[in-house]
Parts: C-alpha cells; structure tokens; sequence
C-alpha cells in the first residue's frame, strides 16, 4: 500500500514542478527548454512506474524495500538529471552527468539477474571511461579560455574532440554507443524509457553549450562538420542494427541511437532552422520513445520474453497497449499526423536548403531503411490471431493516463504548435546561433 | 444498305467456290458451289438441342456474333475505320469463346482457349499492316508487305488450314469448330453464315482497299484454296512463329511505307 | 483561403473520386453486414471516409508541404484498411510491402519537392509554376525522374509494382475496388500536376520514357493477369496493365507537346484521361463482383468456382459487363478509350516527322493491340471459369444471390460504363478542355467532333459509339425478328452435354483456368519461366490410379530484383551485427580508437 | 624536484601496468597518489592536498583491498597482453604523449610540456590497463589511474581547478568506486569470480 502511495506522491511532485519551472528567473532559454523535456518524461514515467513497480511488488518479483529503492533512485536520478540542465558551471555539469550514471546503474541493474549485471556493469565502465574523457576536454578548454589573451585555435579543437567523444559516449553517438543497447533492454521499463527518452539529451545539451563556446571562437563548420559525421555513423550503424534485431526492447534502444543521430545532424547542420528542427526533435523523440518503452513494458510483462519470434497478437491480447504502440510506431517512423514526422522534415529541409545534398539524401535513405525494419518487426508482434495461453486483462486505468498524456503530446504538437512553446524553441535556436 | 444485303447473301457462295475448287484442283468433283446455301437452309429447318449445363450466354451468342460480324460490312470502306472493324470482331469472338466454355465440355474449352490464344497475339499484326494501310503511301512495295500480312493474318482469323483446319471434328486440331460443336439448327446456320461473312470482308479488305479492285476477289479465293492444298495445318506452338512471320511483314511494311513517305 | 486549387485538372479528380466512392459505400453496407462485429464495421467504415477524404484533399490541395501530408495520410489510412482482417499474416505481410513502398517512393517526392521549394521559395503551386519555368535544363530533368519514380511506385509502373498484387486483394473488395479504380490515380494525377502543369515538359526523351514505361507495364501487368488464379490479384495485375494504358496517353502527350504537334497532344492527354475514368469505373464493378462472389462463396480461387451465372445471375451479369467493358468491346466505354488511344498513337506516327519516331509509336500501338487481346483472353478466361459452365467445388454449387445494396452498387457502375460508353462526344469534349488546361495548350480552338455524336480527332478516321451501338440493335432486331417470323418458333429440347456416349460428364471434365492459360505460359515462357511437374501413381503397370500435375511460374521482378535487395541489406544488418560482440574490452577500446582517429584527422574538419 | 616527483609517477605507472597480482596494483596505486599529493602539496593547494591524502591515499585502497580479501578471487590479474607487452606498449604511449604535449603546447615551456606528457602517459596506461585485463577490480583501478592522470594534469595546467569543480570530482570518483565495488560483489555472486570475460551474454 505504501508503495502506491509513494508512487502517486512522486507523481503529484512532478505535477507541482512543471508550472514552477516558468517562474525560474535565472534560466536561460535552453536550460529551460531541456528541463521542461526532462519533467514531462519524469511525470509520465513516474504516472507509469506507480502501477508497474506495485504490479511486481504484489508478483512477488521484488521485495518491499526494494520497492522503496526504486523510488528513491527514481528521484534523484530525476534530480541529478535536472541539475545537469540547470547548472551553469562547466564543471559541476560534468560532475552532475557522471552523478546521473553513477544512479542510473542501480536502475539498469535492478532486477539484479545475470543479464541486468552485466547490462550495468558495462554501462558504468563504459560510460565512466568515456565521461572521464571529458573531463580532461574541460580542464583543456578551462586551461585555453583563462590562459593567454591570444586564444590558440588547435588546443580548443582537440579539446572539443574530447568533449564531443566523452559526451558523445552518454548520448550514444555511433562508436560509442555499445553499452546503450544493454542497458535499455535490461533496465526497469520506466527507467529505460528515462534513460532513453531523457538522459541522452542531457549530454546532447552538454555538447550543445561546448558548441556554443566553440563556435564563438572557431565559427560553426568544426563543431557542425564533426556532428554531422557523428549524427550520420549512427543513423548507419542503427539501420543496420534495427534491420535484424530479434528483441524488442534492444530495437528501441537502437532506435534511440537513431534519432540522436537525427539530433546530431540537425545541430550539425547550424542553421537556425536545422537547429530548430533538432531541439523540436528533442522533445518529439522523448515522448514517442518513452511510450514505447512504456508499452514495450507491458508486453514483456505479459509475454515474459524480450523475443519478437514470441510474442504475437499484441492487439489482441493487451488490446489498449497495442492500439497505443501502433500509434507510438507510426509516429516514430515519421509519418504525417505524428510530430516526429515535421521535425524529421524540417531537418531534411534545412539540409536541402543549405545545399548539402548527399548528406540529405543519406539522412532520407537511412530513414526509410529503418522505417521499413521498425514497420517489419513491429507488424509481426501487432497483428495476428491471440496466443491461445493468455487472457486479455483489464489494463490499469493509471498507466492509461500516462500512455494518453504523451500521446496528446505526440499528437497535439504534430498539428498545431502552441505558441509559448514555439517561442521558447526560438529564443533557445537564436541563444545556440549566439545572435 | 445494297451492299449489305448482297455481302449477306454472296458470302456462302464464296466459301462454296473455295471448297469447290480444292477439290476440283484434286481431281475430284466435289460439292456444288451452292452447297453452303443447302446446308443453311436445311440447318434452319432443323430444330434445336441446347446442353442443360449452358445458360442464356449460349442461347444469345449467336446472335451477338452475327450482329458484330455483320455490322463490321459497314466499316470496309475507309483505312481508318478497320480499327473499329477489329474491335467488332473481337466482340464477336469474345462472346463465341465463352459460349465454347458455356457447354461444360472439354472440346469447347479446349477450342476457347486456343481461339483465344492465336487471336490475341493476331491482333498486334492486323493493326500493325492497318497502320501500313492507313500511311496510304504510293509506293507498291509496302502495300505488297502489307497485304501478304493481312493475308496471313486473314487465313488464321478465318480459322483456314495452316492454322486450324475448318471442315474437321477431330478435337485434337479443331479451333474454331470446337466452339461450335455444342450448336445446332438455327443457331448454327447463323454462326456459319457469320463465319463465313467474316471471310469475305477479309477478302474485301486485302482486294479493295489494297489494290482497290474487287475484281482481285476471286484471284485471292483461288489464292487462299492454294495455300489450303498445298500447307498441312501446324502443331498449335508453331502457329506463333507463323504469327511472328505476318507480324515481321506487317513491321516492314510499315517501315517501308514511311521510307516510301519520306523518299 | 489559399489552401485549395479548384482548377479543372482537380475538379475531375473530385468528381472521380465520388463517382466510384459512392457505390463503394453502397456495396459495403452489404459486404460487411455479417462480416465483422459490429464496432469494427463502423471503424471501417469511418477509416474509408477518412480515405475518400484524403484522397480528395491530395487532389485538391493547393500548398506542396500539405500535399505531402495528405498523399502519406492516404496511404496510412489505407494500410490499416488493408490489415482489416489482421489474423491472416498473408495481410499483415501485404501491409509491411505496402506501406514500406510507399513510404520510400514518397521519399523521392520529399527529396523533388523541397528541391522545389529551395528553387523557388515558395510551396504555392501557382508561384513554383512561374518560378519553375527560368529552371536550367538539368535541375528540370532530375525534378522530373524524382518525380517519376516517387509516383510511378504508387501508379504501380513495372519495376515498382510488386506491392500492388498483395495490397489490393487483401483489402476487403470495396476497398480494394477505391484503391485500384482512383487511389493509383491520384499518383496519375500528381504526374500531371507536378510534371505536365508545373515543371513543362523539358526533353523529348521524358515523353519517351514514359512510353517505354508504360509499353512494359502494359505486357508484363496482362501476362501476370493471364496466369494468375485468384481472382482479386489477377485484377490487381490488371490494373498494372491498365495503368500502363493510361500512361501510353500521358507519354505520348508528353512527346508530342515537345514535338510540337499540340492537337495530338492534347487528343493523346484526353484519350488517357478518359482511360482513366473508364478504368476506374469497369475495374471498380469488376472488384465488386469479385467481392459479391467472394462473400458467396468463400473462395477467391477460379478453380473452385463455376456456375456462378445459374446461382448469383446478377452479379454474374455486372461481373460481364466489366469484362466486356476491359476487353474494350464495341459498344462500351474500354473501347472507346483504347480506340482513342490507338488513334492518338497513330496520329503520332502520321504527324511525327523522323522515321524512327514514326516507328517507336508504331511500337506503341503494336504493344497497345497485343496488350487488348491479351486482356480479352484473360478476362474471358476469368469470366468464362467463374461463371459458366458448372460448380466446380461444393461452396460454388451452394453459392446464393448476395444482398441487394452490393449489387445496387455493382448496377451503377455497370450503367456508367454503357453511360460513358455511348456518351463518348460529350465527355470527350469536356476532357479535351481538361488536357488542354493542363498541357497549357488551347484547346478550345480543337475540334474533334464535328457532328454532334461522331468523333472525328484525326484526318478521316471517325467513330460514333452511338450510331454503332444503334446499327448493332437494330441488326440484331431485325434477325431475331425475322427468324421467328419466318420459321416460327424452334423447338428446343434441353440434354445433358455430348458426352462421347459412354460416361456422365462431371464439373472435373470442365478446362480448367490453369489449362486455359496453358499455351500462354508455353509461349511466354522466356518471361514467366515455369516449373512442370507431373507424376502418374501407378495401380499396376497398365492402369494409372491418379495423376499429380503439379505448375507455377516464378514472379521475375521479385525473384531477381527485390528479393536479392532484401538478402543485401539483411546481410549488411547482420554484418553490422558483430560490432556489438559483447565483450567491454571491445566496447572500450571502440571509444579510444574512435578518440585517436579523431585528434589524428582533426586537421581535416 | 617536481620533475622527480614525475619522473616517480611515471615509473609507478610502468609497475602497475606490467604487475602480475592484483594487490600489487593496488598498492602501486596507492604509492602514486601518494606522490600525487606531495606535488599537489609543493603547489601549494593545501586543501586539495588533504582531500587527495585522505581519500585516494588511504580511504580507496582500503576499499579495494577489503573487497580483495572478502571476493577471495585468486591473485591473478588476467592478463590479455603478457607483461613484457604491456610494458612496450606503456613506452610507446609514453613517446605518443610527448608529441601530442609538444605540438599542443608548442608556445609552453619545457617543464609544463613534461608534466603534460607524464599526465597523458598516465592516463594513457590507465585506459591500457583497463582494456586489457579480464578481472573486474582490474578496471576500476585502470579507471581511478585515468582519474590520477587528469589530477596530474589539471593541477600542472591550470594551477588547480576551482575548488568547487575539485570537490564534486573527488565526491564523483568515491562515489564511483563505492558503486563499483557493490557490482563487484554482485558479479561475483552471479558469475562466481570476477571474470568480465564472462560478461558476454548480451549480444546483437
């Protein structure tokens, strides 16, 4: 009972803060932007986790204090994360990205059996390695910023490798992607979507303040020409993956390298309507991918296996789910009603206007690759008679809500976008462009 | 209107002479050249026995057939208006292949099916040394072309021996009789005037609008108990290279009729 | 407000796009009365509003960025009409084709139009029009193949019509009759607006690929249709081939504008464009009948069914019509457009002026005429097996007359076909205005009839479908008159069929549909490559217990074209697999690898 | 006497990369960070001096030699490149690191260019050791030398970063090896023995 209670006080918090965070004086636009992306993933996931977490607890798959572990972490990931976006010293950010991996591991290796360990081990190693080398990229910038009044071009450029490879590394950029797929597929279904949803885009908001220093000094073709390679490798290296993945969750997962890929690209491109399209992108790819994972949580609930060959009929047999991951899907391949599908355009058409034509055409190619694997894979569990073992079960009215909430999100930005947040989306646009 | 009835009335007498000829041309004496007329008049005597599988397709085909086959006198006149003239023999034929299949016999589907098959790889050729016809050129030697592949493709359509042999019951080599096989009395006497009418517009057409004389008609009957003598009809999956030959003629006359335009 | 175009070009659209809706909607109330439960009917039925809609708005639509929206919205509305029945993985698996074709066929027309917009800067179609004429050649050219290939893969031009034989006959019939009867030509309609009205044509080759094109469509689209046995997939092929049809028009319009001969651009447009509404309407009653046989019998399969003209008369009769009506018979409204096109095309050959040009259309037409006798066979091979003759499996003896609203609907569209048939002047007078609005020609200065029932386009050639069908009735009339006159009434006497005398003939002596098609294949068999096998199981050495025949052809586009595509790619994917052997160290050693490189070409960026 | 003192954290780093037992990495570890912060204590960064005694000198190793004992895993290191290897490979990332400092630094002086060289040494041989050891403790040590490394580098560079970014590494670096000790625990009750090579299951 405590834990239901828990669950719904973490809910009703979030619900307080997320008009709070207009009142906050000394954000800036893009600080703003990202916090307001991290709050609506967090009430969604903690509207879902409350249901989920009481479903194992009564399951018998964890124990009380366990429960109450997870809430606990839950939280201050949540905070750890919103201190990354808030903060303004370089430093500290740094400091507040590792915090979040340190947290987030406890997530990834929740369930605590041999796939979760290892999911969690690889994950803090990897991103630890990579976080550290970004550590020696501040010290490298902190070192060019207050040294010599003559600013030397090299040392910033190598030190904005190092940031973009340690960042790189937490956002799940091409090579450094290997721990993503583990730890999304193996973490708790609330916490991957979090971690999917949100936590990439705190490193991707890291990388965006280098570049805007960067930028100042060098002009935008470094940091874009660098990203753009970034955004590309992983929408190759996703597509690939995507095309033969055998388990649900780890098809997310990699998805999720994709569309950071997108994010890369767009910022990668520099202007300002590639920029826009990027930061919309941000939020579109938050609340589709946390869906998924959501309803991605109840069919492996349901189902007990991560195995697409397994699971069939899922309009069937979870007939609310179902409906809700058809429309997650449609919108996460981009099409028209959804507003993933606007900001994978306005990406597209920025690339066009600015004249880069092969790399327009390798984002379109790459995109309707993975459209074809996503729509493959997805079509086989969708559809098909219901498995005779299992009943149809009266969904929980509560992680309904939180389905409907990004959905209307989803939904609600692809065709009309309200005004304060378009405003927030260009003052952020025009703070990036340094204007 | 005159002209109408009096192809009506003259087209048994051609099919007559034809047979007559063959066999005077083997030494024998044959049937009289009115013996078409007597086998009509004594079919319209007769009286009818339908199959109980067959529905009202079959009991109106006849008509369609002769209708379309008649009506297509009307467009003998004029290079463009044979196109409509194929298209009204197609009609004829469309409904005289489903009454084949209407009998529930395998001779009739058997007969369809290999009408269907030579007719439609036929049609390209007729429209093709249509077109030969329609560049109206002067220069002979692409009205020649043209004529020997509306030739061809004529003893085909009319069901003549190098491509399917008229006066058999054998129904391993029947084509167009196989259709036939299920009618009788009355409706029969109109499919064989139809069929008959039909020959003598392809007659008409190679005579007159080709060398412009109908007094080339009987030369061309003669011409067409010649080849009935002389070929023995071809295994069905030769008939496509027959095919092929009257399509390569009709090609090179219409290339010669445009050479023949420009020079 | 400056969202909508109500231009001539769109106006027909609309008013085809009703046409056939309309009767569709009637069928399906019939169709679904028992099918589904109730819910799911209403959710179909709101889901092809919701489609006619779409269709209606891309038609309609003014703005190239809405455009875009609406063309991916009607295709997603029809791929979930497409997976109404989701239980069989046969249309599921139609569904994945479907949508991934289109999707990526769209992606061309994403990549043309906002090369549009970054030339012009403006997504109006009436500004990108004035924009686009100052275009250089070569932009005009890659314009016009993105294009091409983004709506020739929704027109179901050859080499990307793969899907087109899976979506259509998984769909239930009266949507599938939507789809090929006016959402293939919506792609048809995007061709004219963005390439004939927009962009100009630039090149005398566009008109020539077009033909070509459209001259492997046609053959390959009929001789899938000869040999296939399920009814609906063989209209599916049929629609290819049609399309093909249609698009000999388009193509020869678009040479002969560039040609400079603009009566017979503006015929050739109009003859397509009257192919088009044509086609929409036999093909619309053909996937009804189908339908209405579907539902009677339980069966798509023409092997199984027979018959049909005794249990289900109506419907056998409009399924007739439709058949009479593709195969373009004399009085109906296919040959009247077939005829216009072959004129068209030998108009071309007469006004054109270089011999080989002459001999190309020449080409045209031949493949015109093999393509109408080829579809004649098929759909008397189609109608004669399902309809005549007798029931050959037990769902087709038991088949019963199906509801009054799905043959209301069928009865429509088949009085439309004679409708449009013998009011040929009329419609083609309209449609000319139509070609020359779109081809920017005028056309009021044409006249292509001068009496008031002939069509006279091209030097002499003239028909009349009205006075031609009057001359048939009357003949016809006159004979039956005067036979029953003159001879009184025969006596007919009914027996069983002629049975060489010794044994009573059963449904197994019928032809059967793959006998039908028999000598087609052997002939074709260079194109549809067949597999034979025939096994005799033997009582003893003399007397054979049964026989095994056993043949199917290999669909060449998929076997050596898409199927090798997919291995690729799925190879590449599980290439791409092993970076994720699983092993930190590797992982890790990625990241510093990918550092070194970086600092090491860091002079590059 | 700062270039002896690096000179002397050079050299522990060579031991540690070719050391054969677990325990001697440990302490090779413990003896660095001991030199560590008598540099950073002759800078004259008392405070941070402090924090680098008490937390990487004593409270760490500590950490690392209870688990050592209670994991009862034997002493081996799991070598993937044998010693002698490992050492070449510490000279050569030696000799990388020297070019990389001096044409970033070309502007700097002689002795700001050798300490940036021995950091990058430094770290380089952390990310060695931790890329080619199988045992799990063996790469948190590699981690907590990168960790040393950077210190190096940050106290040689800039004179110290402020004191707030000083405190939150050093809180996150503790943190991190608490964590990571737990998981050591956990794998080896799961996979009986600390052998990251194990960790192959999830794969594609």
């Amino acid at each position: 009972m405590l834990i239901r209670a828990l669950g719904w006080i973490t809910t009703i918090i979030y619900l307080i803060i997320i008009p709070l965070l207009f009142f906050f004086g000394s954000l800036d636009a893009l600080s703003l932007y990202f916090a307001l992306v991290i709050l609506v993933v967090a009430l969604a996931a903690a509207l879902y986790s409350n249901e989920y977490i009481a479903a194992d607890f009564e399951s018998g798959l964890i124990s009380k204090p366990k429960a109450l572990a997870y809430y606990l972490l839950f939280n201050l990931f949540i905070v750890s994360m919103l201190v990354v976006v808030v903060v303004d010293n370089l430093g500290v950010m740094w400091a507040a990205i590792e915090m979040t991996t340190l947290i987030s591991a406890f997530l990834v290796g929740f369930y605590n059996n041999k796939g979760a360990v290892e999911a969690a081990w690889k994950y803090i190693i990897i991103c630890s390695a990579g976080i550290i080398l970004a550590l020696i990229g501040t010290i490298l910038f902190s070192y060019a910023l207050l040294g010599t009044a003559q600013v030397d071009a090299n040392l910033i450029k190598v030190a904005f490798i190092f940031i973009l490879v340690g960042y790189g590394t937490k956002a799940g950029l091409a090579p450094m992607h290997t721990w993503l797929p583990d730890a999304h597929s193996q973490a708790v279904s609330p916490a991957s979507a979090l971690l999917s949803g949100v936590l990439l885009k705190t490193s991707i908001y890291a990388i965006i303040r280098y570049s805007i220093l960067v930028n100042s000094f060098l002009g935008p073709d470094f940091t874009g020409r660098l990203l753009m390679l970034f955004g590309l490798f992983s929408l190759a290296v996703a597509a690939g993956f995507i095309l033969v993945q055998k388990d649900i969750k780890r098809l997310l997962a990699y998805s999720s390298i994709e569309h950071i890929g997108i994010i890369a690209l767009g910022l990668g491109l520099g202007t300002p309507l590639s920029i826009y399209g990027a930061l919309f992108h941000v939020f579109n790819h938050a609340a589709a991918k946390s869906l998924l994972f959501f309803g991605a949580g109840n069919i492996v609930k349901k189902y007990h296996t991560h195995d697409f060959a397994k699971i069939k009929g899922v309009l069937r047999t979870l007939p609310f789910t179902g409906t809700m991951i058809l429309v997650g899907i449609l919108a996460l391949v981009g099409l028209p009603p959804f507003s993933i599908f606007f900001s994978e355009m306005i990406i597209l058409l920025a690339a066009v206007l600015k004249g880069s034509y092969v790399v327009a055409s390798l984002y379109l190619f790459f995109i309707v690759l993975i459209f074809a694997g996503i729509i493959y894979h997805f079509s086989q569990i969708l559809f098909g008679p219901k498995p005779d073992n299992l009943i149809v079960t009266k969904e929980p009215a509560s992680s309904k809500l939180a389905f409907l909430f990004l959905l209307g999100f989803i939904c609600l930005l692809g065709v009309a976008m309200p005004g304060p947040f378009n405003r927030l989306l260009l003052s952020a646009v025009s703070l990036i462009r340094g204007m | 209107m005159l002209r109408f009835i009096l192809i009506i009335l003259f087209a048994p007498l051609v099919s007559g002479f034809i047979t007559r000829l063959k066999n005077n041309l083997r030494l024998r004496r044959g049937p009289s050249i009115f013996q078409p007329y007597y086998n009509l008049a004594k079919y319209f005597r007769k009286d009818e026995v339908v199959s109980q599988e067959t529905s009202w397709i079959f009991r109106i085909t006849p008509y369609l057939v002769f209708t379309a086959t008649a009506s297509a006198v009307f467009f003998t006149t004029s290079p463009g208006s044979l196109i409509t003239l194929i298209f009204l023999f197609s009609f004829a034929r469309f409904f005289l292949v489903l009454a084949g299949l209407d009998a529930a016999s395998s001779f009739g589907g058997m007969g369809s099916s290999r009408e269907m098959f030579i007719s439609s790889f036929i049609e390209p050729v007729l429209f093709l040394s249509v077109a030969a016809l329609w560049l109206s050129t002067n220069s002979m030697i692409a009205s020649a072309l043209a004529a020997t592949a509306l030739f061809l493709a004529a003893l085909a359509e009319t069901s003549r021996i190098p491509v399917d042999n008229q006066e058999t019951h054998l129904e391993l080599t029947m084509v167009h009789e196989a259709m036939l096989l299920e009618y009788s009395g009355r409706s029969l006497a109109i499919l064989e005037l139809a069929a008959q009418v039909k020959q003598l517009i392809f007659l008409m057409i190679i005579a007159g609008l080709i060398f412009n004389n109908l007094a080339l008609l009987p030369v061309i009957a003669v011409l067409v108990a010649l080849v009935e003598l002389s070929l023995a009809k071809m295994r069905l999956f030769r008939v496509v290279d027959y095919i092929a030959f009257a399509g390569v003629l009709a090609v090179f006359s219409v290339v010669m009729s445009i050479v023949g335009a420009i020079i | 407000m400056g969202w909508f175009l109500f231009d001539p070009l769109s106006l027909f659209f609309i008013v085809l796009i009703l046409l056939i809706s309309f009767p569709a909607f009637i069928y399906s109330l019939g169709y679904l009365k028992g099918h589904h439960t109730r819910f799911k009917n209403i959710l179909t039925q709101l889901a092809m509003a919701a489609f006619v809609l779409s269709m209606i708005l891309v038609v309609s639509v003014r703005q190239v960025f809405v455009f875009l929206i609406m063309w991916e919205l009607m295709s997603l509305l029809s791929y979930f009409l497409i997976l109404s029945d989701k239980d069989s993985p046969k249309s599921v698996e139609a569904g994945t084709i479907y949508l991934v074709m289109t999707h990526a066929g769209t992606a061309f027309l994403i990549m043309a139009f906002f090369l549009m917009y970054k030339v012009t800067g403006s997504f109006d179609f009436l500004v990108i029009k004035q924009a686009l004429a100052g275009l250089p050649g070569h932009t005009k050219d890659m314009l016009f193949i993105l294009l091409l290939i983004g709506f020739g893969t929704k027109a179901g031009i050859v080499p990307l019509h793969i899907w087109l034989p899976y979506a259509h006959p998984a769909a239930p019939s009266h949507i599938s009759c939507l789809m090929s009867g006016v959402m293939i030509k919506t792609a048809i309609y995007g061709l004219l607006r963005f390439v004939f009205f927009m962009l100009g044509i630039n090149a005398l080759w566009w008109g020539g690929l077009v033909l070509g094109l459209a001259v492997v469509t046609c053959l390959v689209g009929v001789i899938y249709a000869l040999i296939e046995q399920d009814i609906k997939t063989l209209l599916a092929y049929s629609s290819v081939e049609n399309i093909g049809i249609i698009l000999l028009g388009v193509g020869a319009s678009m040479f002969l504008v560039k040609a400079g001969l603009p009566v017979l651009a503006v015929l050739a447009l109009s003859a397509a464009l009257y192919h088009l509404i044509n086609h929409a309407v036999f093909k619309g009653l053909l996937f009804l009948g189908a339908g209405s046989i579907y539902r009677a019998t339980g069966t798509r399969n023409i092997e199984k069914l027979g018959g049909l003209i005794k249990t289900m008369p109506w419907t056998a009769l409009f399924f007739l019509i439709g058949a009479m009506a593709i195969s373009a018979l004399p009085p109906l409204n296919g040959f009247v457009s077939e005829w216009l096109t072959l004129v068209a095309l030998f108009g071309g050959v007469l006004g054109l002026s270089s011999g080989f040009l002459k001999l190309f259309f020449c080409f045209c037409a031949a493949a015109l005429a093999l393509t109408g006798g080829l579809a004649a066979a098929c759909f008397v091979k189609a109608f004669g097996i399902a309809c005549l003759a007798k029931p050959r499996s037990q769902q087709a003896a038991a088949a019963k007359e199906v509801h009054w609203t799905m043959n209301f609907g069928a009865g429509f569209l088949a009085l439309l076909t004679i409708a449009l048939g013998l009011g040929a002047v009329w419609v083609f007078k309209l449609l000319a205005k139509i070609a020359g609005y779109t081809t920017g020609l005028d056309a009021s200065a044409m006249n292509f009839s001068p009496g008031l029932f002939t069509l006279q386009p091209v030097g002499n050639i003239s028909l009349s479908p009205v006075w031609l069908a009057l001359l048939l009735l009357v003949i016809m009339g006159v004979v039956f008159i005067l036979l029953n006159l003159v001879l009184g009434r025969s006596k007919v006497t009914t027996v069983p069929t002629w049975d060489c005398g010794y044994y009573k003939l059963t449904a197994r002596n019928e032809y059967t549909a793959t006998g039908f098609s028999k000598p087609f294949r052997l002939v074709l068999s260079f194109f549809l490559l067949p597999y034979q096998r025939s096994e005799k199981i033997k009582e003893s050495f003399y007397h054979v217990k049964s026989f095994v025949y056993e043949t199917n052809t290999k669909q060449v586009f998929n076997e050596y074209l898409y199927a090798p595509l997919v291995n690729f790619t799925f190879n590449l994917g599980r290439l791409a697999k092993n970076i994720q052997q699983g092993s930190v160290h590797i992982y890790l050693s990625y990241i510093f690898v990918a550092l070194f490189l970086l600092l090491i070409f860091m002079g590059r960026f | 006497m700062e270039l002896l003192l690096l000179l002397g954290i050079l050299a522990l780093a060579y031991a540690m990369v070719s050391a054969k037992r677990m325990s001697a990495l440990i302490a090779g570890f413990k003896f660095q960070s001991g030199l560590l912060f008598v540099l950073t204590g002759l800078e004259g960064l008392y405070v941070v001096a402090a924090i680098v005694l008490l937390l990487k000198v004593i409270l760490i190793p500590f950490f690392l030699f209870r688990i050592l004992k209670q994991i009862k895993v034997d002493e081996q290191v799991g070598f993937v490149v044998n010693p002698m290897l490992s050492l070449l490979a510490g000279l050569f990332l030696t000799y990388l690191s020297f070019i990389f400092a001096r044409n970033l630094f070309s502007g700097g002086e002689l002795g700001l260019i050798i300490a940036l060289a021995v950091s990058f040494a430094v770290m380089g041989m952390g990310a060695f050791i931790m890329i080619f050891r199988l045992k799990a403790l063996t790469q948190i040590i590699g981690l907590l030398v990168i960790e040393n490394g950077i210190f190096l580098l940050a106290s040689t560079l800039t004179g110290g970063l402020p004191l707030i970014v000083e405190m939150a590494v050093f809180l996150d670096v503790f943190v991190s090896v608490i964590i990571l000790g737990i998981f050591v625990y956990r794998i080896n009750a799961l996979f009986t023995g600390i052998d990251v090579d194990q960790l192959k299951g999830l794969r594609g």
